[in-house]
């Protein structure tokens, strides 16, 4: 233990940061109690902020820390800022909401600042027991985040339903996990591509494959793993969505990124074919399924399933230039769905109500211009249409999955945008068309702010994509 | 044939058999004795004679008491769920007696001498809860049902002092094995050698939460017979009922020894020179077991029962936080002077 | 070694045959009075494999605490258990299905029984035989581990919060023990004398 | 392997005889009392009272609170375990990570405490 000792640890930086401050911030929450929340919720996005800012600074030189379980390199940079960017967003979201609901407990912002360190470890996971820790210590405080409003019984209900079907899909995960380290002997992703070779995968290991990949599955809500979106979705308060949203699908998405290329790159033809299934069955659900839901957060369940699909086609690619465009999708739908709840949390009546149905937007683009264009764009651009980014997301995917010969996959991918923007568009219409019934509330400042941030990158990424296409190409280059 | 399976490995574990069913004879009999020993010293604080009818000065008292539990009629309620009712005192009394296949009587008189003794014994006690809970819901009555619920968290919330007090010996011992710890105290100082001094306030605390873990007075609030008439035992009768009454007393007499283990040198001679050392250990370590029984026996005459807010306090605001600190101090003076490396 | 493999048919025929009781069960507490049995011989197993260590934590954390607390729940939760069963059989033929399925695969998995090469060997490299495995266990898990050990103290002090946020509740009215304003309370304090006219009271 | 299963076999013998004798004194009442049931004796004690309902009944969260911090104190305990064995191998990383941990989980047990969790009402 010497200076060396810790300048080593310094890629870790940022999880030291977030992890400390999170006890801080609990021995501050219990002196000071309830009364205490306000400071706490600007701690914690102080140091999320400090935690980005460190990331940023950080050289994206590949390092391993602790004995291989846990890497830095410029993949795991990327997607951390992206999730510290996800997670400080929605934090910053939920001010206005705890305040209306009553809801000012300090434990809120610390288990959002928990569950964010849980999802860096994730991120820079590289063997399976490190993954496995960073999982339960997101998916833990992601329970109780959901149940926080427990004298609500929807949100009661979401935060039960999660913890259950995440348990099982935490010991699915724990089953491949043991599967897989009884037939490769060790649990290092390294070690385990090295003792797996293509000719010679044992049944064995790729059963426990399948059970890992169907535990992810689970988190980033791919079917047939999807069944407690919706509901989740909808009873949890609607900040704590659109974390739930933005954050942890992230930091799931990136650990089935590494699994599948750091340790499993020999038996890709494998492995494909699940992935393949999956992205197929998410896309298709995410099209059908939304078309008739009258409530906007459960509409944006079905979304997301359908957006996580489309994320697939592009780790079925199995390329760099598959990760690539999954990082560059990835970025743009926490954009895109960090503006819609935004929106969403903007639906406050003049009583003080919170509406959450789609009928409940019409004619708001005539009350509330900016809210209604942003979502509008919003729309077109989940839609796909060009020139907004959401277009360019899914064209990277297809272009990957096109590259890797993956003709059909794409042309399902086209297929299911096309029947996805029915429903998209059916709210544009809602918006500009409709009679307007209900008036709301005036924005408070932080989400007009983030309603024009979001809207503006959606509106002009055509104009400068070049910057993120680089720095996406060289995160997915690092893993390759 | 025969000859070589009965000497390779037919007479061994006949051995072992004779063995470990001369250990529970043996221990039966002394808890016999013991039992007794409680009632008198009981009585003899509050100037009565106690028990003197059975033999001479009443000392087979509690054989006439095994006699007449095993002649009683055994009533299991009708509404009690059949398996778990008798299930239960089986799993105390069990339970109990387990934990005495690793306490070492003297160097190397110990029936199974294994590597992580202090951890089985820890688990053991930790499954007392068991027979209470099971013994309380099967009966399907009130006061049972209380009693169960108020011993499980009773229990379960001094287990957590009870095993930092442990880690605080093993700290010094750096052995999970009994008789190794025992070893470990075998200094030139003879008794001011022995953990109770340098580990003082774990010692106390030890005992206490001992007193908690068996449920004897003052926490004797499962069966609190002035609230809840018998507590968890309250539909009990004949031996179902003795084996309840038998695990709590072997439970206590093993929570003794484990006292005489980790503090008071077990099987040592409290002056490390002759004559003493010429006493066989076993001798050594039923004087010990005896004086902590003894101090178990006058807490039950003196103190009065503690009120269950107060219990919990003690177990999780007093003796938890000072526990998890001595263990913190422990290491550190360990560490940073380097004794006992 | 016959003994010990007896021991092995033993410790996991009963695990085998008291897991499938526990959904077999008719009552709850059954249910986990079975898995309690199931957790023995799962430790029992691993002292066959010579990790004493572990088969005591599992007595301790799994069956000490853990089932403790399953206990708790369902022997004081008021469950209709005759609507479980309902449901139960409802559910049957799909989840049968779903079993079925996953056994065919473990028989499948069982029939193509295969080690990648390199595996034996890092298995073999990492049972120390001349120490305790306690102590093997602790010269790395701090050291070696360290990324590991902390996130389970994270992980733990998560579930102290998130149980104190979703189950707490204070009641109203309650007069609590303050020791310290008890010990701290004087005469002075505590006793006041007031002189009584006859006739008048207080 | 072998000499560890060796000090295991005098274990379960123990057990098992140990077993023996609770099952005897368990069973020995059945074979030798006299029995004779009715109603009244097999009813549930109640103070005289028939019972009105199920002896089985909801109560406080409090208790499986108390359950949930055991579980999570007794995991504490069982990570120290083997640190307290191996306390002289692991030099000062091994103290200091020990301390850290504990740290953690003091700041948890302050934070059970201010928030009154341990306080029975």
């Amino acid at each position: 233990m010497n200076g060396q000792f810790f300048a080593d640890l310094a890629p870790a930086l940022p999880e030291m940061l977030l992890a400390g401050g999170a006890l801080l911030m609990v021995l501050v929450g219990a002196i000071g109690g309830d009364r205490s929340s306000g400071l706490i919720n600007v701690l914690a996005a102080i140091l999320l902020l400090a935690a980005g800012a460190a990331l940023v600074t950080a050289s994206p030189e590949t390092k391993v820390l602790f004995n291989g379980a846990f890497t830095w390199d410029a993949y795991a940079r990327f997607l951390k800022v992206l999730v510290i960017g996800g997670a400080l967003i929605a934090l910053i979201m939920s001010f206005d909401y705890l305040r209306h609901e009553k809801l000012q407990r300090f434990e809120y912002a610390i288990l959002v600042v928990l569950s964010t360190t849980g999802m860096l470890i994730m991120i820079s996971a590289s063997d399976l027991i490190a993954l496995y820790l960073g999982f339960e210590l997101q998916s833990l405080a992601l329970y109780v985040i959901a149940a926080i409003h427990r004298d609500n019984l929807r949100s009661t209900e979401a935060g039960l339903k999660y913890f259950v079907l995440g348990a099982l899909s935490s010991g699915m995960l724990l089953y491949g996990c043991s599967l897989i380290y009884g037939y490769a002997g060790t649990i290092s992703f390294a070690g385990i591509a090295q003792s797996v070779q293509a000719g010679n995968a044992p049944t064995g290991l790729i059963f426990g494959l399948v059970f890992l990949f169907a535990g992810l599955a689970f988190k980033v809500s791919a079917v047939p793993f999807h069944m407690w979106t919706p509901d989740v979705y909808e009873g949890a308060p609607t900040p704590v969505t659109a974390f739930f949203a933005a954050a942890p699908k992230v930091a799931a998405m990136s650990v089935f990124v590494r699994v599948a290329i750091d340790a499993f790159p020999n038996i890709l033809d494998q492995w494909r074919q699940i992935i393949v299934f999956i992205s197929i069955a998410s896309m298709m659900l995410g099209a059908f399924a939304a078309i008739g839901q009258s409530n906007i957060k459960r509409l944006l369940a079905y979304s997301s399933i359908g957006n996580v699909g489309y994320i697939l086609v592009g780790l079925s690619a199995g390329t760099s230039n598959g990760v690539q465009s999954v990082l560059i999708y990835l970025t743009v739908y926490v954009i895109m769905t960090l503006g819609c709840f935004a929106v969403v949390l903007c639906m406050r009546t003049k009583d003080g109500r919170l509406v959450e149905n789609v009928d409940d937007l019409a004619g708001l683009a005539r009350t509330q211009p900016l809210m209604g264009f942003v979502m509008a764009m919003m729309m077109f651009s989940l839609a796909g249409i060009p020139p907004l980014a959401g277009f360019f997301a899914k064209f990277y995917v297809f272009l990957a999955a096109i590259e890797a010969q993956l003709y059909w996959l794409a042309v399902i991918g086209v297929v299911t945008s096309v029947v996805g923007a029915f429903y998209y568009l059916r709210i544009v219409k809602i918006i500009y068309f409709d009679e307007a019934t209900i008036e709301f509330q005036r924005m408070p400042f932080e989400l007009k702010a983030i309603i024009a941030l979001t809207g503006a990158f959606v509106l002009f990424y055509f104009i400068f994509p070049a910057p993120m296409v680089a720095v996406a190409g060289a995160a997915a280059n690092s893993l390759f | 044939m025969l000859q070589e399976a009965w000497t390779s490995w037919l007479w061994p574990l006949l051995l072992m058999v004779l063995q470990s069913a001369l250990v529970l004879v043996l221990l039966l009999v002394f808890i016999a004795f013991y039992l007794l020993a409680d009632r008198k010293i009981w009585a003899a604080v509050q100037l009565r004679r106690g028990p003197n009818v059975v033999g001479p000065f009443g000392l087979f008292q509690s054989f006439a008491d095994l006699l007449k539990f095993v002649l009683k009629e055994p009533v299991i309620p009708s509404g009690a769920n059949k398996g778990v009712f008798l299930l239960a005192p089986l799993v105390t009394a069990v339970l109990a007696l387990a934990a005495w296949a690793v306490i070492p009587f003297q160097e190397g008189w110990v029936i199974a001498d294994i590597n992580v003794g202090v951890l089985y014994i820890f688990a053991i006690s930790s499954l007392g809860v068991y027979g209470i809970i099971m013994g309380g819901w099967s009966s399907n009555s009130k006061y049972p049902f209380l009693g169960a619920l108020r011993s499980a968290a009773q229990m379960v919330s001094y287990e957590v002092s009870l095993g930092f007090v442990i880690i605080s010996v093993l700290l010094i011992v750096g052995s999970l094995n009994l008789s190794d710890i025992v070893r470990a105290q075998d200094t030139p100082y003879g008794a001011l050698g022995w953990y109770w001094l340098p580990l003082f306030p774990m010692f106390v605390i030890f005992f206490i939460s001992a007193l908690a873990e068996t449920n004897r007075p003052p926490f004797d609030l499962p069966e609190a017979e002035s609230e809840l008439v018998a507590g968890f035992a309250v539909e009990y009768s004949s031996t179902p009922y003795l084996l309840f009454m038998l695990g709590e007393y072997v439970a206590i007499m093993g929570m003794c020894s484990l006292t005489a283990i980790l503090f008071m040198g077990g099987w040592l001679s409290p002056i490390p020179f002759a004559p003493f050392t010429w006493v066989p250990g076993v001798i050594w370590f039923l004087l010990k077991v005896s004086l902590v029984f003894f101090m178990i026996a006058m807490v039950k005459a003196f103190v009065p029962r503690y009120r269950y807010d107060q219990l919990m306090r003690l177990g999780w605001k007093v003796f938890l936080p000072i526990s998890l600190a001595m263990v913190v101090i422990t290491a550190a003076v360990l560490h940073f002077t380097g004794w006992g490396a | 070694m016959t003994l010990a493999s007896a021991f092995f048919y033993l410790f996991a025929g009963i695990a085998v045959a008291s897991a499938f009781m526990v959904i077999a069960a008719k009552n709850p507490v059954h249910s986990v009075l079975y898995l309690i049995l199931a957790f023995f011989n799962a430790a029992g197993l691993f002292l066959l494999l010579g990790a004493e260590f572990l088969a005591m934590i599992l007595v301790v954390v799994y069956v000490g605490a853990v089932a403790v607390l399953f206990l708790f729940v369902v022997m004081m939760l008021d469950v209709d258990f005759a609507e479980l069963r309902e449901g139960f059989l409802q559910y049957l033929p799909i989840g049968g299905l779903v079993g079925i399925i996953v056994l065919v695969e473990l028989v499948l998995v069982v029939g193509s029984w295969a080690v990648a090469p390199s595996a034996p060997q890092a298995i073999a490299e990492r049972t120390p035989t001349d120490i305790t495995n306690a102590e093997a266990l602790g010269r790395v898990l701090y050291t070696d581990y360290l990324l590991f050990f902390q996130l389970s103290g994270l992980i733990l002090l998560v579930a102290m919060i998130g149980a104190i946020v979703l189950t707490l509740r204070h009641k109203e009215g309650v007069k609590r023990q303050n020791i310290a304003a008890q010990v701290a309370r004087t005469k002075a304090a505590g006793l006041s004398l007031h002189d009584v006219k006859p006739g008048q009271g207080l | 392997m072998n000499a560890l299963l060796a000090d295991y076999l005098p274990l379960a013998i123990f057990i098992g005889v140990a077993l023996v004798i609770g099952l005897a004194l368990l069973i020995a009442p059945f074979l030798v009392a006299y029995r004779s049931p009715d109603a009244e004796k097999l009813s549930a004690y109640e103070c005289g009272f028939n019972a009105f309902d199920d002896a089985r009944m909801k109560f406080d969260v409090r208790f499986y609170l108390v359950a949930i911090l055991f579980i999570i104190f007794d995991l504490e305990v069982a990570f120290l375990f083997p640190w307290a064995v191996a306390f002289r191998d692991v030099g000062d990383l091994g103290f200091w990570s020990m301390m850290l941990f504990l740290g953690v989980l003091t700041i948890g047990f302050v934070y059970e405490w201010k928030k009154g969790a341990l306080e029975w009402d």
